[in-house]
């Protein structure tokens, strides 16, 4: 099969593709495809750090989305040693869309949570696109509760478009599921670290991402709606959703602006997809330096801070007419 | 300040901008029900607490017009009246945010679509917060995170508690993460609350949807909604696309949710201010337990 | 209807309905008719006093089951003021099996959780005869940990045969759900007071009885199994539920005496279904009495208390060949 | 003491006194396999940890063979093995109650339905108890609750984590309410076992029912399960009874239980002791963690 590659990556890829032949020519041996191949390789670096280096929001929700993307199960492959799964919600069943357990990082024993979308056409099926129901939000909590009081740092590896909105969802309190995860991660008395590693969609990825540090893999987004969803509402044209993207401010460095964000986890040129295993070592070096500086504190010291942080999100104005939080905008384009 | 203040003006009311599954109440002296399709008249629906007199069914209310409801006369006192919106991302969709804003400000003599303060129901005193549809579909921004996690705090401070009467059509996109974050924010006060012992009563009204009822609205000790309201995270429209059917007649209506163990009861409007004095007094003794005295049957 | 009546009532009953006979005949006047009522009230004084004053375990059984027995909704009516019903369990359902709720009792905030049966046919059939599904009981613990929360006496009113022995039960976790109410229970910081009212049937009751004072009504029982259910485990005949009841030691003379009861309730001779007024007033003065006493300890002590009082019920011997607890048998007959 | 001495003796494998659904290890030198009815000799079968080696079938195994199977050579030290029942009600049903348990002492070489004491799972210490269904049925009576309860009362002395392996036919109804308040015990102590910061690993293995189901097994932290293991509360029959028809393949089995979310895992014999001390490393770090250093991919 040829490679996936979205609109703005046709040239690159054609270009990659012809690389390839030549040098298969190459190999065979004359001199005159071996200086070819290395003018074609020049150009593809610099077309590719063209492509890559300015992407738009749009581009970047659809890296974070592509096919190929490293998924939860490839990173706790690559990072976490001897990991154990744990099933079930102890209620009603286990969603496959959310994977749980525990394992060793770096020497260190750590939980790990993350909305798994699979990574073959049948998986993707098997795990609802990662798109969980109630019982995988009440698998998280019990597993955060066993991290808890084992004194365990919990991971969580956001990647979803939302919570499934079906009918066995809101039958079975998707509402109240998320809603008492936001609560119980706020006062968890281990520290947690969340990572959104593709989509962050909505409450749906929310609800096993409250943390102490909120990192996003650089060509991720986090938004509080799909840009196809904003741009039905806003334009009732869900098609326009690359100029809903812009809108949401919804990539990492906008979001790192606006103090919702934490830091931001390098990926390979051109997206995680190119290089998973590299991808996978820096989000490890990043996820052991973060741990590393949350053991230290004591667990009250801890949620107390956390509590702090969540706290104080938001961008408002106070009754004495002052700004309260960070703003994107300049001053004089905040209402009134 | 003065009750009557609060109460809506002659101003025409809007639907808000989001357009929600919620009936409007219809405009005019009389009107089509949206429910039953009946005549009724504006001043018997007024009369009835904004009920149809006809098949029941429970319009929204302003924010004024509910406190006045359960409150005891005269005990609303409001706090951070002056908070208010500000647009961080200068978001411009089909009209900038700002202008939104400006428009419900007009519409509903409101700075943001929450209100609160402290009162008391049936004598005892209470922080109660009422969110108002009408101000941007009562959607969550940073402004309407702010102010409930403000009112949790002050019930925490007043030992007394909270009361919230819910309604939105989720989380103000214009405000993007921002706003989903106040899901976060509000939810952690109310972990708070409850490690401090304040009970916690939330009334969910027509709608409760998206963030808001992903977040501090089912979190409360006792959970009750008035008859019939739409009550879910996901909209209908948007399930009815992925199951790519129709949904049930009552689906995410308070009923379904009884059904579903997701509600301690649902409880009609003419009854609420009494079943609220009547759960606050079981929760919140006003008087200290007294000495032990035996008992007899009454 | 003729009032109901076990075989070993059926000769009082019959000089009962005799005496209304007479009554209706008195009242038209004759010195001889009223000189007869006299006789046979008398007489059926005395022979209600040998019926009842020495039943035997299977004769409480049936009393316990008497279709005219108070339920919970009885005891909640008569005894709590303002009652204010809860439902659901914030995950799958609303079982009605249970009746969980906050009221007024003496004036004290209390709250309240009882398996009903049922008062008629219909509601028998919708009460599932007072058999709980999971749902009964994760609703239980939501109420008791609100009650926890807000410093409320807990009064758990037991009558069940037990838990509903089927499929959806076991789906979603009649075990689990059981055992953790039994956990929690242990841990409450609250006073709990659990009152038999009537059938006391194995884990299902148990699911909602640990307790700091355990009492049960005069005519309950309460056993590990059903008489039925062991007869038939003994004897291949599920028949022979009456030697079955006696073995069990399911009364509440009996389990005072095994230290796992705490106290009796008096009721009517003849069972509360005679006069289920006067029983809801003896046990609203036991229940004030007990919550009284219960209130005034910390909650720290209050728990400890409970846990050795649970810790410590058993008869067992030890390494060194003692006997701990008190069994109802004579040193000689225990084994070895 | 040797490992040795638990081993089974050469005395008939009896059912114990309940007959639970549970599939018994077949006798003689060799057998129809009860559960694939292939020939398998007791030879293979022993050889293969007690697991058919035609279909998988898990036959039970006995404290002994538990503790060899996952504890490290040499580690068990047995605690309590005094510890015996007594017949507290003068129980006379067909047998005397004194009878079954002198009867089930004989066959078994043990004292209780209940093995328990301290041992290492791959280097981690740990403290271990292993219920015998051979000893009447592993039902729960005073002395298995009391067994239990020292063990959880052990592990937090220890500062160690709990692993119990769990087989039972339900309470022991020969005990009557003091066998059901073991329930209420063993809870309580597991309980504060939780308190206490201390892992519980729970194996349920075939059967697991009825009042041991309902209580200690299922309160683990982390609950295995051995596969196709009988699990539930109210025994099969008598919930056939209860619907009026017969259950469909595979219910109550350990699969069963999985789909419902009350499994973590399905461990087959041969993993169990690798899977346990992987579990016990993670959740109790047999070293303190170490001053941080830098990470790389392994
Ligand atoms: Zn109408
Ligand atoms: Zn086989």
């Amino acid at each position: 099969m040829g490679k996936y590659a979205f609109e703005f990556e046709r040239s690159l890829v054609d270009l990659e593709e012809r690389l390839e032949f030549l040098r298969n020519e190459a190999a065979d041996g004359t001199d005159e495809t071996a200086s070819q191949v290395d003018q074609l390789e020049k150009q593809i670096e610099k077309l590719r750090e063209i492509t890559y280096s300015n992407l738009t929001p749009w581009q970047i929700v659809q890296l974070s989305r592509h096919p190929n993307r490293p998924t939860t199960q490839h990173y706790i492959e690559s990072i976490i040693d001897d990991f154990v799964e744990l099933h079930g919600d102890r209620v009603f069943g286990d969603d496959s869309a959310i994977i749980a357990g525990l394992g060793r990082m770096d020497g260190r024993s750590v939980a790990v949570i993350g909305q798994q979308k699979g990574r073959t056409a049948r998986e993707r099926v098997q795990r609802n696109f990662g798109q969980p129901h109630p019982e995988g939000y009440r698998k998280v909590l019990r597993v955060a509760k066993l991290a808890e009081k084992c004194n365990l740092p919990l991971i969580t590896l956001v990647d979803t478009q939302g919570a499934f909105p079906g009918t066995a969802s809101e039958e079975r309190g998707i509402s109240q599921a998320i809603a008492v995860n936001l609560a119980a991660f706020s006062s968890l008395r281990t520290p947690i670290v969340t990572v959104t590693i593709g989509e962050g969609g909505s409450g749906g990825a929310l609800g096993i991402g409250v943390a102490d540090r909120v990192l996003m893999l650089q060509n991720s987004y986090y938004s509080v709606i799909t840009p196809e969803g904003c741009a039905s509402i806003l334009f009732g044209d869900s098609s326009r959703a690359e100029e809903a993207a812009s809108l949401l401010k919804l990539t990492a460095e906008d979001l790192t602006g606006l103090g919702v964000v934490d830091g931001v986890v390098s990926e390979p040129l051109g997206g995680a997809n190119r290089d998973p295993h590299w991808t996978a070592w820096e989000l490890k070096k990043t996820l052991v330096a973060e741990i590393d500086a949350l053991v230290v504190s004591d667990s009250e010291e801890l949620v107390e801070k956390r509590y702090q942080k969540i706290r104080s999100i938001g961008v408002f104005m106070t009754e004495q007419g002052e700004t309260i939080g960070s703003p994107l905008q300049m001053p004089d384009l905040v209402f009134p | 300040m003065p009750l009557s203040s609060w109460f809506p003006s002659k101003k025409p009311q809007g639907a808000g901008e989001q357009k929600g599954a919620a009936k409007q109440v219809p405009d005019g002296i009389w009107s089509k029900c949206a429910s039953c399709n009946k005549i009724i008249y504006q001043k018997e629906l007024r009369a009835d607490l904004m009920v149809c007199p006809q098949c029941g069914h429970h319009y929204q209310m302003t924010a004024a017009e509910r406190i006045e409801l359960v409150s005891d006369p005269g005990s609303f006192e409001e706090y951070g009246a002056g908070i208010t919106s500000v647009d961080p991302l200068g978001f411009e969709g089909t009209k900038p945010y700002v202008n939104t804003l400006e428009r419900a400000k007009g519409r509903t003599d409101l700075n943001e679509a929450v209100v609160y303060g402290t009162a008391s129901i049936m004598d005892s005193p209470v922080v109660i917060g009422v969110m108002d549809f009408r101000f941007v579909g009562a959607s969550m921004g940073s402004a309407v995170g702010e102010k409930i996690t403000l009112a949790a705090e002050k019930a925490i401070e007043r030992k007394c508690p909270l009361v919230l009467f819910c309604a939105s059509g989720g989380a103000r996109m214009q405000e993007g993460m921002l706003s989903l974050m106040q899901m976060a924010k509000t939810s952690a006060v109310m972990e708070r609350l409850g490690r401090n012992g304040i009970p916690y009563i939330s009334v969910l009204t027509d709608p409760t949807t998206g963030g808001v009822s992903a977040s501090f609205a089912t979190l409360a000790d006792i959970v009750l909604a008035e008859p019939k309201a739409l009550i879910g995270f996901a909209g209908p429209r948007v399930i009815e696309q992925t199951i790519g059917q129709k949904l049930p007649k009552g689906f995410q209506r308070s009923e379904f949710l009884l059904e579903n163990g997701m509600l301690d009861q649902i409880v009609p409007r003419s009854e609420m201010r009494e079943r609220l004095g009547t759960i606050i007094a079981h929760l919140a003794p006003p008087t200290p337990v007294e000495a032990p005295t035996s008992g007899e049957v009454s």
